[in-house]
Parts: structure tokens; C-alpha cells; sequence
């Protein structure tokens, strides 16, 4: 057991030692070294049971779903839905008909500005959206806005990186018709005070869409407790596979949009007359799912609920601490985003080494980290960075891993001199 | 360290990176070009003075990039002082057969370029590399619009 | 060697016998019987290779693309690009930044639909879409339609479900601006002649968007001799994963459109300001792409090309002759879908015996086909049917597995006597 | 031909659906209405005529459907003849539980209908046998629209 001394009475510690032997990827040397992964917030990991949940699938109930009377069929269809309805209980949805299948969570966010906004918006109409935002959480809004006159506007963000609710209190109007926010930032790690936000927004009239991609894999989540309208989630961050995600949405919302795409299982009936809507959750599930995709994502929320939530959103906290204090020992080494309120990301640049150097130099030595603007320049441009090294923590990552990348950066600073 | 590495970030293109030669605007410019490379933020104009044979009297850079980038921005424009526009796109194409195959092509004679070699181990890096002189063609046509490297 | 002794000279018959112990799910007992899979045109089998793929991204590569350093980053994007490349070789595209990943066949129908047509579509404009499209090539028209006045019009189909030609060119005129028609119908097993087709199209100045869902696993596809503007294909009928596929179409034309969502690596540059948009194929990609199915997708085009469509073609076609033949022998059997230019589907009713009743009997037999309207409701509508049974033919099929559906269908019969 | 499947194809039932009863449609019903499955095509009108208690006097089908919904149809008429409407719903409601859980429920008499216990082996078929129910009860509430077990 790898017990972290500071564990709060309550909550068991993570094994971590015995978590990483579930992701065979893991095991992996990275030119010569130990593969240490500080990247999950681009991409976590898959333990072997959700690698094996996919293969299970194709091995043994590979067919498509829902229109099938045979045998295989009915078996897809059954872990296809079963896979819903743990989504549902990932979020605490109050019905399993709300969980819509996507891609992730660009799609999800690109489904409600096109289907909820689009045909609402008219010119003049506003869109918040904070600076913190993934582009996943304001190029879908810019789009809408082009097509319908509204606008979008920036929520500013404190020198810290918390959400400055002054600010957005001082944009909140009768002309808010949305408010766009991350549940966490995936450049600056913030938590995001979602329920006020929600309540705020409502106050206005505006409803609240919430990018959950970065808060699925570290937090309990409760879209009754936040009080939001819609929430998105991408699988593949909560180490399921790549290619399938979900939207949540009011089931009042989601009756009353039109369809987002057109095609197979969306419809009632279909003729040269024109054509009726299934009812929920089909009507935005056009197409032949990701139904490989969806029974190892089912796999993957079995794992995170068996370690448990809490235990995770305590081992992120600890390690956090520990990596924060840790990387502030460089020389040199300027953290963004250090709101009281953070999960497991710590995003930061070295005095004169671009952040892209560094991601060369580090990954010698067998430290996956990311570099770049990470799909927030608007973040990038409030901090005056071209660019950050992101680190990024999870289940599997201990304080010698934070070690391993604290050392790395020692021998950057050496080499740049 | 490994030697790739080693290899990659030379002390000449360290030294260039720290001390970028013909840093900074020109007053009045013939030509000029904004690239950037989104993935890495990478972001430099580069600035081109001709003589009416279109042989480069004077070019300059700024902006704001990697050790590659800014070493190789720095290095260009030493390279291509004085040579014409064609001359230089003979350097580019010699330069770029470097970073990808490793080898010196040996048509024309890359200098210093050479102690880029080391780019090749590093395909992501090449991008990098190269900016400057996309920027740099992108001048001597006169393009307006910033070009990218994605 | 199981071949078929009435294979040309020059065309090496199918081990069929070997295919078979390629796909782990065919080993499967369903009802105590040995499965016979008779519904590829729904979904097709993996073959191992194709699993493995999966596996070994997700044990060995797995990272998010394109914007990462580290070498996990660096694979996964060479796995991602190397499969794009296959998928451009597999219909003969002229570039590979024409090649757009999607979901599947639905997504880059709607793809074309709102990005292609929305913009393009004036009142009055007219859409031609066969009636024996699939709901996923006729309902992203009735939508554009709807958003921009534009009409949907029936080409219609003669009684052996041969397309009308002398009834497109009758609809062809100024006024139209799209042609939608699939390559193969999946309801019928007709091929369609997209050559000529396109040609009529572009003679009036109209674009050609091509479904061709049901012809990628059967024919060798070059979208430069067919002459149509995009071509869509989905992963899971060519023996790929779920959630994967792709849209090819004409560089000229993906310039010229607005992105179809927003957000990740589909921009250049993002600011409160606006906008820019990355170049092709990366415009229309936004977001997380399904890289674990990109990968299996990869080994699936291998593993085609490895048997060579020529083979496939020929395998498929002398199947279908055994079929008909086979089928016609069964009392009361109405064939729907007799063209002389049809693929390896065989469609029909038994009389006084609904559809339905006899998917659940054949089922029982260890026979997996599809019942019900194979999201060609139109279609059932031309033959006055409420309902087909649909056995569909590939690979892994022989004159065996023919036999079993004969066989079963006898034992409806009887049970309906 | 498996036990299951002789249990689900009675002869009872087949003959309801090769002969179904109260058929064809009623020429002045009080209440109608339209009920589809589209996985399967089915495709169902029930009309009623009621007294002023809500009793049922008359009811009829008309439609084409599966074996299991044609039945289902055929024998629902049967029974609910005379029944009020709340008589009937609660007989939908014990039907459906048998359908699900396989179970006769013991609360109402389901008589004959108990004879679709099979149908619980084949969850697919659910459907089709309450596809008649749902539009009957429909009717009952004179729904327009036609209502669909999707
Ligand atoms: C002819 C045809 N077109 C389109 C589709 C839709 O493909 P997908 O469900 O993969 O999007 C299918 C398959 O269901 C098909 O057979
Ligand atoms: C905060 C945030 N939002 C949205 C996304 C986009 O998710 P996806 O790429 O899975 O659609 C990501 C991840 O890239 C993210 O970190």
C-alpha cells in the first residue's frame, strides 16, 4: 500500500502501486526509461478491463444495435443501454432517456449550440463564455453567433485563474441567452463554483451548459446538485476508449430541439412527405453508435466507481500539493493557474526555455507531458505565455512520478544554462 | 542526456538562441511575413530589404519562439545575407532535404545550416526548424495573409 | 480450399474455410447451433487482426493526436495519419487531406448536408435523392431542405429495384443542385451506376454525394472514375471498428466550406476577436477523434486489401447466384430487389408470414438476420411491404450457411402451416 | 423447433392470427386510435364503442402486424368486451407484468391471455404483443396522434 501519510480519516488512500499494474500501457519503457504519464488530461490511460471490454465485445456480441431481433444483437443492444444507464448514475441524471451517446464533448457542445441555440438566438443575444474555456467551449458559440447575430462575450478571469464572478455578474442581462463554462479548465486546473454560476444564469433567464470533459475523471458529479442545463463529458478521459462520450440534458430541453443529425434509429417514419422524430434518447443518435466504444466506456465507469470518486478527488488533491510545492523548487519555473480550487493540472512555463523545448527534452527521459497552448489561447493570451508545459495527474500517479519530472526539468535547466 | 539530444541543441544553435542575430525590426522593409506554428505558439516575422536584382541586402526577425525556431530564424538570416531570392530557395529546399532525410544534399552548401542535422531524429521538431524559412518565402512572394505551419 | 467451382480463370476463389477462423465471433454457439451471420449489411464481423489492433493501440500507443511532443503523441499521430492514407488508397482519393475522419456514413452525410448544401441552398433549389436511399442519405436533405426552402425530390425504381435513369434525367434541371444516391442500397443490393450518374449531375451543374455504406466492403471504389463530389463510407461494414469512417470529397469543395463543428485542432487561431480555421482535413475534425478505432480501422483496410476486392467481388456475386436460386425454392418467397446489377443482399417475404416472426424462428436456428424496414422505409413503401427479411452475404459465407437459412426457413413454414 | 418457441407460437395464438377476431373496421366508433411499431413495421388502428358508463360494447382492429401483435389484438378484443375502461387498463397492466416477468399476476384474471407467458423468453417481442394495448388505451384517452412503441 501506498499510503499517503496526509489522508484525511474516512477515506482510504489509492493503491496506486497496484493501480498501475491494471494499464498495460504502463508497463512501457519510453526511450530507455519507466514511462512516466502526466498526460491523462489530454488523454488517460485504459486499464486491461476496459482494453478487455472492447475485444469481449467484438469477440462475443459484435452486431449492431436496436433494430436487430437475433441473438447478438439483442446482446449489444443490451450492453449498449447498460452503458447509458451507468452514465446516468456517472452523473446523477434524473433520467437514463436524457444520457445522449456522442464523440465527446466537442461534439456534445457543437450538438447544443446547434440544435438548442441555433434556432433561439437572434441578433444581439449574448453568449457567455470565460476565458478559461477549451475552444471545444467557444468556437461552437462563435459558430452559432456568425449564424444567428448574438454575440459572445468573455468572462475575465483573476491573475490566479478562478473565475471572476464580479465579472460575470457585471455581463449577466436580459441579453444572456447562454453562459458557456468549464467544470475544470484544463489549462489552469480551476474548479469552476458551478451552482452559483447555474443559479445566476437562471436568474437572467439564460440557461447554463456545462464542459465537464476535465471534471469527469477527478470529481464526484451530481447535474441535479449543479443545477445546469446541459453537461458533456468525453469517455476517453475517464478511461474509457476513444469515440464515445455523453451529453446530458434537461429531458424539457432535449424534447423541444430539433435533431442534430439526420439518418438511421433517429426517426419515427420516413417518407418523401416528410419524417417524424423518435422519441428520447434516439432523436439525436443518428447513425450506427460507437458500440465497441460504448461497452468498453461501461467498463471504464465500473473501475472509476470501484476506486470511488472521493478516493480519487483526495489522491488528486494530495499529489497536487505535493507537485505544486515540488516544481516551485525550480528555478525559474512560473506555475499558471493557481486558484485555491484546483484539480491535479499544473500548467507552467522556465524562465527563457520555451515550453516546447522542454517537451522534447523531458519526453528523453521518459516523462509524457504536454506543451502548447492546449486549445485555450485566450488563456495563453491572459497569462502573456505563447505556450505552457502542462502536467497533468491521475490514479496512477504518485510523488515519485512528480519526482521523475521535477528531475527532468533539472537537467533542462542545465542544458539551457 | 542522450546524444540526439546532445545533437539537437548544439551549443551554436543554444548560442543563437540566447543571442539571435538580426533580432528586430527594420525601419523600412522591401518585404515582409508573418508565420506562426499554432502547435507550439511559435509566432516570427521576418523582414527582407532587396537590391533591384532582388539580392537580399539586409533581413531581420522578431517574434517569439522555440530554441529550434529562434536558433534557425537566426541562422537563416545570416545565410541568406546577400544571396537572391532564388539563391535562398535553393538554401531551403538543401536545408529541408536535411531535416528529413539527415543528409547533407551537397547541391548547395548549407554552412552552418548544417548543425541542424539533428532535427531529424526529432520529426515533430522539424516544423520548428522550418518556420522561419516558410516565413522567409512567404515575404519574397509578398504575402499578406500570416502563414501557418499546420 | 473451399472454391467455388464456377470462378473465372484469373480470379483466385476465397478460402472461406480460413476467412472463418479469422473472426473470433464465428466460433460462437448461439441457440446451441454453430452462428450463421447473414446481417454484415447492418454490422460485419472483426477479424482478429482488426481486434488486435485495438488492443495494441490502446496497451502499447495509446495518447491523444497531433498535438503532443512526447512519443506516445507522436505514434498514436502516425497510426491515426497511416490509416488515413490506407482510407485514401481504398477509394483512390487524390490527396489525403480529402480524406475527413467521421463517426460513420450518417455523420458525413449530415457533414455535406450542412456545411456543402446550407449555405449553398436557396428556395425552390431542388434535391434528388433515390427512393431507395437509406433514412441517413434522405433525412440530412429534409432537414437543409427545411432550414433553407429547398425541395427533396424521389428519383424513383422499377419493380426489379433498378434506379430510373430516364426518370432522373426527367428530374434533373437548373433548379437542382444535389444529387444523393448510395452506391449499393442495403435494402435492395442494387448498384447503382454512380459514373453515369454523376456525369447526368454534373451536366446540369449539380454535385453528386455518394452513400457508399454497402459498397465499401464488396467493390473496389475509385472515387476518380465514378466523377462524384464526396463519397462516405462507414468503418463497421468493412470489418473496421464502430465509430469510425470517413468522408472523402473534392479539395475545392472542402476549401470552400465552413467547418461543420468547432473546437480542437480544427482552428489556427482562437480569440474573442474570431476565428481562423485550420487547413484540410483538420477543419472538419474537431475534437478527440476515435483514434483506438482509427487504428483497428487501419489493420481492417489491410486486411481487405489483402484479399483483394476483385476476390471479394467475385466470392460475393457467385454467393448471390447460389442464394437466389436457393431462396426461390422456398414456397411463397417474394424476392425484393432483383436487379441484374445487385451485391450479395437477398431481401424477401414469405407469404401470410410477417417478417418479424420469422427473425425470432431463424434466430432460434443460430441464423442471424435482419427484419424490419433496414431504415429504408420508403423503400417497404414501393413494394408494399410492411417489412423484409434481409440475409446479406460476405466473406465468411458460403453455400453452408445458405443452406441453414433454406433449412430454417422450411421449419417457419412448417410452424406457420 | 426449441420448447421456447412452441410456447411463444401456440397454436392458439396462431390461429387468432390467421383468423383474427373482431377484425375490420367499426363504421361509427366512439373512440379510435392508431398505434405503429417502427422496428417491425407493425401498424395498428383499435376503435371503441363505449356506454355511458365507459363500458366497452364494441371494439375492432384493423392493421397488419407480426403473429404475436395480430394475436395479441385479436385476443385482447376478446377480452376486454364489456369491460370498462378502467377494467381494461387494469388488465393491461397484469398482461403486462406476465409479458416482463413471466408471472400471471393473480390480480385480474387474464383468462386466455396468459397463453402469451412465452413471451417473456424473447424480450424483443414485448413489443408486439402490447403494441395492440398501448393503442387501445390510446383510444381510451382519444389520443390523435398516432402513438408508437418506440
Ligand atoms: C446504405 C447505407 N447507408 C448508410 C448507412 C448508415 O451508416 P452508419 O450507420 O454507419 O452511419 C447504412 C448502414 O446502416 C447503409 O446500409
Ligand atoms: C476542458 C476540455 N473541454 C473539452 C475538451 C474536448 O474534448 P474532446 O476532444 O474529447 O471532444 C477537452 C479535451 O481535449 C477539455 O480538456
Amino acid at each position: 500500500m501506498n499510503a499517503t501519510p496526509s489522508s484525511p480519516p474516512g477515506i482510504a488512500p489509492l493503491d496506486v502501486e497496484r493501480i498501475r499494474r491494471d494499464f498495460p500501457l504502463l508497463k512501457r519503457q519510453v526511450n530507455g526509461h519507466r514511462l512516466v504519464y502526466l498526460d491523462s488530461a489530454a488523454t488517460t490511460q485504459r486499464p486491461s478491463v476496459v482494453i478487455d471490454a472492447v475485444r469481449d465485445f467484438y469477440e462475443q456480441h459484435n452486431a449492431n444495435v436496436h433494430r436487430g431481433v437475433h441473438q447478438l444483437s439483442q446482446e449489444a443492444t443490451a450492453i449498449f443501454e447498460a452503458t447509458r444507464e451507468k452514465a446516468r448514475a456517472f452523473v446523477n441524471a434524473p433520467e437514463v432517456a436524457e444520457m445522449i451517446y456522442v464523440r465527446g464533448t466537442t461534439e456534445a457542445i457543437n450538438l447544443v449550440a446547434q440544435s438548442w441555440a441555433r434556432p433561439r438566438l437572434k441578433p444581439g443575444d449574448e453568449i457567455l463564455v470565460t476565458t478559461m474555456e477549451h475552444h471545444s467551449n467557444i468556437v461552437p458559440w462563435q459558430l452559432v453567433a456568425e449564424q444567428t447575430g448574438a454575440v459572445v462575450r468573455p468572462i475575465a478571469i483573476d491573475d490566479d485563474g478562478t473565475l471572476d464572478l464580479d465579472d460575470l455578474d457585471a455581463r449577466l442581462s436580459e441579453r444572456t441567452r447562454v453562459v458557456a463554462v468549464g467544470h475544470v479548465s484544463n489549462s489552469l486546473g480551476t474548479v469552476n463554483p458551478i451552482a452559483h454560476i447555474a443559479k445566476r444564469a437562471r436568474s437572467v433567464g439564460a440557461i447554463t451548459v456545462v464542459d465537464g470533459a476535465q471534471a469527469a475523471p477527478h470529481y464526484p458529479i451530481d447535474v441535479q446538485a449543479l443545477g445546469c442545463d446541459f453537461y458533456a463529458f468525453s469517455g476517453h478521459k475517464v478511461f474509457g476508449p476513444t469515440g464515445v462520450g455523453f451529453l446530458w440534458g434537461r429531458r424539457e430541453w432535449l424534447d423541444a430541439m430539433p435533431p442534430w443529425m439526420g439518418g438511421g434509429d433517429m426517426i419515427n417514419s420516413v417518407s418523401f412527405q416528410g419524417s417524424t422524430w423518435a422519441p428520447l434518447p434516439s432523436k439525436f443518435e443518428a447513425g450506427t453508435p460507437n458500440v465497441g466504444g460504448a461497452a468498453g466506456l461501461g467498463a471504464a465507469f465500473d473501475y472509476v466507481s470501484g476506486l470511488g470518486l472521493d478516493r480519487i478527488a483526495q489522491h488528486d488533491h494530495e499529489l497536487l500539493q505535493y507537485g505544486t510545492a515540488r516544481l516551485l523548487e525550480v528555478d525559474g519555473l512560473r506555475l499558471i493557474g493557481t486558484s485555491p480550487k484546483k484539480t491535479g493540472i499544473l500548467s507552467f512555463v522556465l524562465a527563457g526555455i520555451h515550453p516546447h523545448d522542454i517537451g522534447t527534452i523531458v519526453d528523453r527521459d521518459g516523462v509524457a507531458i504536454r506543451t502548447g497552448h492546449h486549445c485555450a489561447q485566450p488563456v495563453m493570451e491572459r497569462f502573456g505565455v505563447p505556450a505552457t508545459v502542462r502536467a497533468s495527474l491521475t490514479i496512477h500517479n504518485d510523488r515519485a512520478d512528480i519526482d521523475r519530472l521535477v528531475e527532468s526539468l533539472e537537467g533542462v535547466r542545465r542544458m539551457f544554462g | 542526456m542522450d546524444a540526439d539530444l546532445r545533437e539537437l541543441y548544439q551549443q551554436v544553435i543554444l548560442d543563437h538562441h540566447r543571442k539571435p542575430r538580426n533580432f528586430g525590426p527594420l525601419t523600412a522593409p522591401d518585404r515582409a511575413a508573418v508565420g506562426f506554428n499554432p502547435l507550439c505558439g511559435d509566432r516570427i516575422q521576418v523582414q527582407l530589404m532587396l537590391d533591384e536584382n532582388d539580392r537580399i541586402t539586409d533581413v531581420h526577425f522578431t517574434g517569439e519562439g522555440c530554441a529550434i525556431c529562434t536558433a534557425s530564424a537566426s541562422m537563416m538570416t545570416e545565410s541568406v545575407q546577400s544571396k537572391t531570392l532564388d539563391e535562398a530557395k535553393q538554401l531551403f529546399h538543401g536545408f529541408h532535404e536535411l531535416l528529413t532525410t539527415g543528409d547533407d544534399p551537397g547541391e548547395v552548401d548549407l554552412g552552418k545550416l548544417s548543425l541542424f542535422a539533428g532535427v531529424r531524429e526529432f520529426p515533430v521538431r522539424v516544423k520548428c526548424a522550418t518556420l522561419p524559412w516558410h516565413t522567409l518565402t512567404a515575404a519574397a512572394e509578398n504575402r499578406e495573409e500570416p502563414i501557418s505551419t499546420e
